[in-house]
């Protein structure tokens, strides 16, 4: 793995071993990663891409390794909440409300004292025919827009998304990529998954690949 | 023999032509141009001729004086709770069995209808027995059984509310009004079940009714009345009911051109 | 294969009743801390809880049994295993038929069977008693199958569980005033064979019709 | 920002609450319900539905309470809502005191307001209806905060409901007890001060304490 | 839309019409399928395709248009149900109990009257060793995987996958093509939704395609 060790990394992983049950998922995991990259985790089904995301965000807490933002510990660190934004399977929104009041709660949440934007992040989103359909009756991947929805406004550096494009089809992939790609141009980061490969995609010069199986590995070795 | 056939058979069909004609929202709305005058007129006539025999013609009880008279309101409205309740089974059984868009439309109309009624049935009763027993309310079977007829008619209202989707609150709504239909003959029965404060059966009964034929004919009167009154509540809002649903269609968009170009003209 | 389909549902639910083995015991509890929270709220005379004890037991048995319903198609719906039911060849009314046959065996019958201990604790009589273990294990079923349609209603719904009480209770409330009213008649001495006549034509009538009235509504909420 | 924080989960509350106006009225009929299951199985004299009126009211807001409880934070987690809370920068004590404030105010507060009303239809003097109301009134809340932790706890759980009552109820009791004791003691003409205070420093405890309680057990079931 | 007359259509779609609220989804729909068959569903996000496969399932009614199989309606046939398997987005995997148990369950319903077949099964989709893992611990892909099991021993005829390959790795998506494939040879019939073209799978040569479209653009002339 290539690090420049001289400026400090922005996340830094430093060996971290996530079990769950009996199972050690992964070991001795060491990653740092800098303003403007995107770290793309790739593994088998069940390798652990889902534990280490949350683990990053913090809802996941594992005794053993450190993870560090800016050299401090992510642990209940707000400086650090407040500059992160974590997707995942569940989107987080409720079924009653409707797609405009869900995401204005998201915009409230991440600090905006102004709503006017949410009409506009729909539109680009391509569901603002939804806008005011309550979420449960919204398709798959219309859920999976309004949850990206979030993403337009937000101040957040640091973007973790769990399988981002399941469910999204190829128009909503490129909108997608295209918001990553500002995103990083903007000196953010992105730890994304994805069961295929992205080396064709927008996000390709901005890449790293981290393949869990080589912290699998080390397993049979201890 | 053919001939009594033939008799039943074009009754047959014209019953089976009347229900299929009810059946379709247009029609509905056509025949309930006429038919909504008409009952409404009929209440009018009925109520008020009741009302005139009941409160200046009927004699005064012997026992309870005038205050009695809260009776002309009182068994109209409670007999009137249980016989929406029971057309509102009979159309949700329909609408479900037949998938009858107006079934659910008059069962989801009479719901608030007969609730009104039977919290009428439960004031007037209170009111009444404030004077007689004594007291306004008492936890007995007649009562309490009235009181969770309300309660059944606002769950199903409550239902039908909770869902977005109409078809779903539709069913949902017909199939919790079947269920609900066995508090019907509890609580008409409840007076003989269980020793109660409220009175048995007074009209409708073994041997005639226990009343003289000058109080008997106003509350008869009044009765009939009520009923042409839901009967035409009951009209006024399925008309709503249907126009709103049907809005799309275009028998209601050219209703609604025809009745704006009338209004122009006017 | 028919009843298999019985066997299959009731087997699955007694599994995830069992999975837990708290949960297994968690209606009882239920019952048993309801039933105690009325002798502390009220005024301590022992005579009082004797007269009032039938009737407190049972409405504790109609509230234990609530509670535990709101979760029996809940989590089937989440997952989308209700959905499979739906479209599988197999008889859904014999199916539901059996998950209320598991639920209730480890609900209705459970409090029925725990109830008489609960009554000596109140010191009603051992003739009541015995009234009020016979109307239970009579009541409880069908408790369970009219609230299983219930629940099957509002299982779509948000905050299903308050409407479900509403749309419910009140159908309870007959097999409650039956059930209660057979004990207060045997208290002063009267027959108690009208009510008990009646809570088993209840119970007949539940076990014919609700396992239809819960598939079909099933069949109106889910799509 | 802060106060910010309560509002905005309390406006969120709201917002579902109000969504459907059905869900508004439920935990208030749920408590009529409930309370009138009293009347109907208990034998019928006039004298002791007053003598147990006021303990039978406090139940039911106990179990009205409870039963909205189980619904708090189930959706929130399923639908993945609550991890958002978890890793914003917001105060989640605050967050969550936001939420109960919303919930109490469309449970507790309305069976409170309501109860006087059902107080009448079981003859209770007027002296005991004010008594019964005031202690609702300091109650309810105590009986949100400490239920949102017991809810909290049991959300990750399958068939939560029945733990959450289980461990939830004990907790109620000390409340239940005051609460009632206030009406039975005004019954009898004794002083009811010392109950008061005692339902105000629970109070007053509920309010500092059960936010934080909230916060720690959401962080720790979830993850 | 290429039709033989003269075979009788296993599963025929006529003049089917789906509306969600006040939205007409799509119209005048027809399609028949025959044996060896498969349909891929394609279109955006929201127009329509999960609603469609829904109805095919007899999960939603829709009023107008028929769906018939082998000359019968398939509503409430159980004729019809006992040859069809469905799996949507949710899995109808119940969390507390295990792999093997949930797979006992569905080989039960779906009539097998010897469940020995369930270890073999979880060993084919690679996920032997969740068998006793209770299936909340599943991750997401496994989850899938576990879903995807109950179609290894089914005796349906037709199946009805949405977005079969979600959540799945690329070992995972080549196993769910041959199983597919083989399900084709022997004279079974698939229909399914995906975002991605399948033009370049093992699917490919008994692939149509569908394009909801078609159907949506007949929405503005009337
Ligand atoms: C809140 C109190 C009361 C309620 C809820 C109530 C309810 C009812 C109901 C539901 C019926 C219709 C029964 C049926 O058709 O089977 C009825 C009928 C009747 N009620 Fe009441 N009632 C109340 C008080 C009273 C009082 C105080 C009186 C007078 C003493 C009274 C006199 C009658 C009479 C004469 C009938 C007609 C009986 C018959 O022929 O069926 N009710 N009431
Ligand atoms: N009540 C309603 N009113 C209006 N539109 C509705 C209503 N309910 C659902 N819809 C719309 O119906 C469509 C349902 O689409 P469906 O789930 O079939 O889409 P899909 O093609 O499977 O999409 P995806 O690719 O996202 O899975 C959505 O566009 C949704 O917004
Ligand atoms: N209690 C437990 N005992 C043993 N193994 C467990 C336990 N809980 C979870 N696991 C395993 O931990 C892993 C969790 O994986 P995770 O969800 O992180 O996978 P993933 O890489 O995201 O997979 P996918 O590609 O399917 O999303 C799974 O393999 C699961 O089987
Ligand atoms: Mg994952
Ligand atoms: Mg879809």
């Amino acid at each position: 793995m290539s690090q420049t060790n001289d400026t400090p990394a922005m996340l830094a992983i430093n060996n971290l071993e996530c079990s769950r049950g009996d199972r050690t998922l992964f070991r001795q995991l060491s990653y740092s990663i800098n303003a403007g990259q995107c770290l793309h985790i790739v593994g088998a089904n069940g390798s652990g891409k889902t534990t280490l995301l949350r683990s990053v965000a913090g809802l996941v807490y594992s005794p053993k390794g450190k993870i560090q933002w800016q050299g401090e510990n992510i642990q209940s660190n707000p400086s650090y909440q407040s500059t992160m934004i974590y997707l995942g399977h569940s989107e987080g929104l409720k079924n009653e409300l409707t797609s405009v009041e869900n995401l204005e709660f998201y915009s409230c949440l991440d600090g905006h004292s102004d709503q006017s934007h949410v009409d506009g992040d729909l539109a680009q989103m391509g569901i603002l025919e939804c806008a005011d359909l309550t979420a449960n009756k919204l398709s798959f991947g219309q859920r999976r827009r309004l949850a990206f929805a979030r993403l337009l406004h937000s101040k957040a550096k640091l973007w973790i998304l769990d399988e981002p494009f399941t469910g999204i089809d190829d128009a909503g992939r490129a909108l997608i990529e295209t918001i990553c790609v500002e995103h990083l141009d903007a000196q953010g980061m992105i730890l994304l998954t994805n069961h295929r490969t992205l080396s064709q995609s927008r996000l390709a010069p901005s890449l790293a690949v981290l393949d869990l199986m080589d912290f699998q590995s080390s397993l049979d070795h201890s | 023999m053919n001939l009594i056939n033939a008799f039943f058979s074009s009754i047959w069909g014209f019953l089976n032509r009347s229900f299929h004609r009810l059946g379709s929202p247009r029609e509905f709305f056509k025949i309930s141009n006429y038919a909504t005058p008409i009952f409404g007129l009929l209440f009018t006539v009925l109520t008020g001729y009741g009302a005139y025999l009941g409160l200046f013609v009927a004699p005064a009880d012997y026992q309870q004086g005038d205050s009695y008279r809260i009776i002309f309101v009182h068994v109209p409205s409670a007999w009137l709770s249980l016989f929406i309740y029971m057309v509102m089974a009979t159309a949700s059984a329909i609408g479900l069995i037949w998938r009858m868009k107006m079934a659910f439309v008059v069962a989801i109309c009479s719901a608030p209808i007969g609730a009104a009624f039977t919290f009428l049935a439960l004031v007037t009763g209170s009111l009444w027995g404030a004077p007689i027993w004594g007291t306004w309310w008492e936890w007995d079977a007649r009562l309490t059984s009235e009181l969770i007829l309300l309660f059944v008619y606002w769950g199903i209202m409550a239902v039908y509310y909770a869902f977005d989707e109409r078809q779903t609150a539709e069913r949902a709504m017909a199939l919790l009004a079947i269920v609900g239909v066995v508090i019907v003959p509890i609580i008409h029965y409840s007076v003989e079940w269980w020793s109660s404060l409220h009175q048995g059966a007074t009209v409708f009964r073994d041997g005639g009714p226990a009343m003289p034929a000058s109080m008997l004919t106003p509350l008869l009167l009044m009765a009939l009345g009520f009923t042409f009154f839901y009967g035409y509540v009951l009209f006024l809002r399925a008309r709503n009911m249907v126009l709103d649903q049907e809005r799309k269609s275009r028998w209601v968009r050219e209703l609604v051109k025809s009745s704006r170009a009338t209004g122009e003209a006017q | 294969m028919a009843q298999n389909t019985f066997y299959l549902f009731a087997r699955r639910e007694w599994q995830l009743l069992f999975r837990n083995t708290s949960a297994l015991v968690q209606p009882l509890c239920f019952f048993i801390i309801i039933a105690l929270m009325f002798p502390l709220s009220l005024p301590a005379e022992n005579e009082l809880l004797t007269r009032i004890g039938g009737g407190v037991i049972w409405v504790s048995a109609v509230l234990a049994t609530l509670l535990g319903l709101e979760s029996m198609f809940r989590s089937d719906y989440h997952d989308g295993a209700l959905e499979q039911w739906l479209i599988s060849p197999r008889s859904l009314p014999l199916a539901m038929l059996g998950k209320v046959f598991a639920h209730w065996s480890c609900t209705g019958l459970l409090l029925a069977l725990f109830a008489p201990l609960l009554c000596m604790t109140f010191r009603i009589p051992p003739d009541q008693i015995w009234v009020l273990f016979l109307g239970l294990m009579l009541g409880t079923p069908s408790l369970s199958l009219i609230g299983a349609i219930g629940a099957a209603l509002t299982v779509t719904l948000h905050r299903g569980g308050v409407l479900l009480a509403i749309i419910i209770l009140p159908l309870f409330i007959p097999i409650l005033i039956f059930g209660a009213g057979m004990v207060t008649q045997q208290a002063i001495g009267g027959s108690t064979a009208s009510q008990l006549y009646a809570l088993a034509a209840i119970l007949v009538l539940a076990l014919t019709l609700s396992p239809f009235a819960i598939a079909a509504a099933l069949r109106t909420t889910i799509n």
